[in-house]
């Protein structure tokens, strides 16, 4: 036991990775329709973001506020996300 | 049964997924592609959403007003290419009493456009296409009062 | 076209009366005869009507509705013989913005039952049948209400 | 002029006829459809209507206060009724 909790805390946890799909004007925008991110927990709906507006010169021109979602659900920025986590940028809603 | 579809709306099969021998209100909703929108004249939307989302979040509402009040919730949406005149969403709400049916249907209709993940690109007469945004149009109109 | 009809409502013509291509949101309302009615078995019901003034009544509602809000108005009533689960009433209200679509219909619907001189007879499952009235209904429910 | 106006004042209006309508319930309970009234004016919806309560026995049974129309349109026992009007006796609307 002392030897597993040690190494827990001396190692660093692995990586995790999450699907970012990306919707209607933002594909567009961003000419894919997901992005694969690799990023170190404990991260937030809005860490993954900032990591995709760092490494996609597109990405810049998404707007500072972005509607989003975790597992098919509307999701904050501030949402803690998981290994496998399903995420989505989605422009402004136009339903109906 | 799926909330979004490809075919065209049928409101008599929406209200029968919710009439009940003691549901006697049916409350609904049809919204129709218009041929104007902003000073624009438009001849045809193309619909698309995040399908998987879309399903959740339309049970979601549904699951929502059905808890809320003592009703039977159907709705319908859209995908793909749609005219002038046709609807694109279709909402029905049905209960013993009137005025449930038709809170219900405003609610889901309400929420429907305010968190169900589908985008629409409108074509217009004078050849250009573009996104539709609702918040940039409600910019502008803010942005128009401001000055007024 | 007149307002009462001894035919089977049908809603999607009721929807094409009143829709346009400059009016995107239809809201309707549709009456079904339920199969119970203050805890008894209704085999049918029987409507009748004061023609002519059910007709002018109609007139007034719609016309009222069509001045109080950017809104056209359709409303269908049932006469004769009507069946379990068939519609005994069907409003429709079209407008460019769907508050009010919602409103209208409301409107007119409760206006509708308030004001318009039609009568109905319930046919029960024991062989009974009687005049349906709402005001000794309510009387009930007011007294029943006290007594709790 | 003189000579005409006394004569006005002098001898009674002529009456007036009005054609009643029953419907549902009440046309059960009077058996009949329609009732013609003959009364002296000024005469009110509420007076006509009094006047089939004294005048046919089944109306008796009428409840004090009725919902009642005066050409086609809804009506107060206190409206002025004038001669060749409908009026209209209306048992509980159950339209809908």
């Amino acid at each position: 036991m002392r030897n597993l909790e040690h190494s827990m805390t001396a190692s660093p946890a692995p990586l995790i990775s999450v699907r970012v799909l990306v919707f209607a004007k933002f594909a567009e925008l961003l000419a894919r329709e997901e992005i694969d991110v690799t990023i170190a927990p404990p991260a937030t709906v809005g860490d993954v973001i900032a990591k995709i507006r760092a490494s996609i010169p597109a990405a810049k021109a998404l707007p500072p506020e972005l509607l989003c979602a975790r597992n098919r659900a509307h999701a904050s920025p501030s949402d803690t996300v998981s290994d496998g986590d399903e995420l989505a940028l989605l422009p402004p809603l136009a339903g109906g | 049964m799926p909330f979004l579809t490809e075919d065209a709306l049928d409101l008599p099969r929406l209200v029968a997924q919710v009439a009940a021998p003691e549901r006697g209100g049916i409350a609904t909703f049809l919204g129709l592609v218009r041929n104007h929108n902003r000073g624009r004249e438009v001849l045809r939307l193309d619909y698309s959403a995040y399908g998987a989302m879309a399903e959740e979040e339309c049970g979601r509402i549904v699951a929502e007003a059905e808890s809320r009040w003592p009703v039977r919730v159907a709705i319908a949406h859209r995908l793909g290419r749609v005219e002038i005149g046709e609807a694109s969403v279709g909402v029905a709400a049905a209960a013993a009493h009137r005025s449930d049916a038709f809170e219900a249907c405003r609610y889901v209709t309400e929420e429907l456009k305010r968190r169900v993940p589908i985008w629409k690109r409108e074509f217009f007469a004078d050849g250009t296409e573009a996104w539709v945004d609702p918040t940039a149009a409600a910019r502008t109109a803010s942005v128009e009062a401001r000055r007024q």
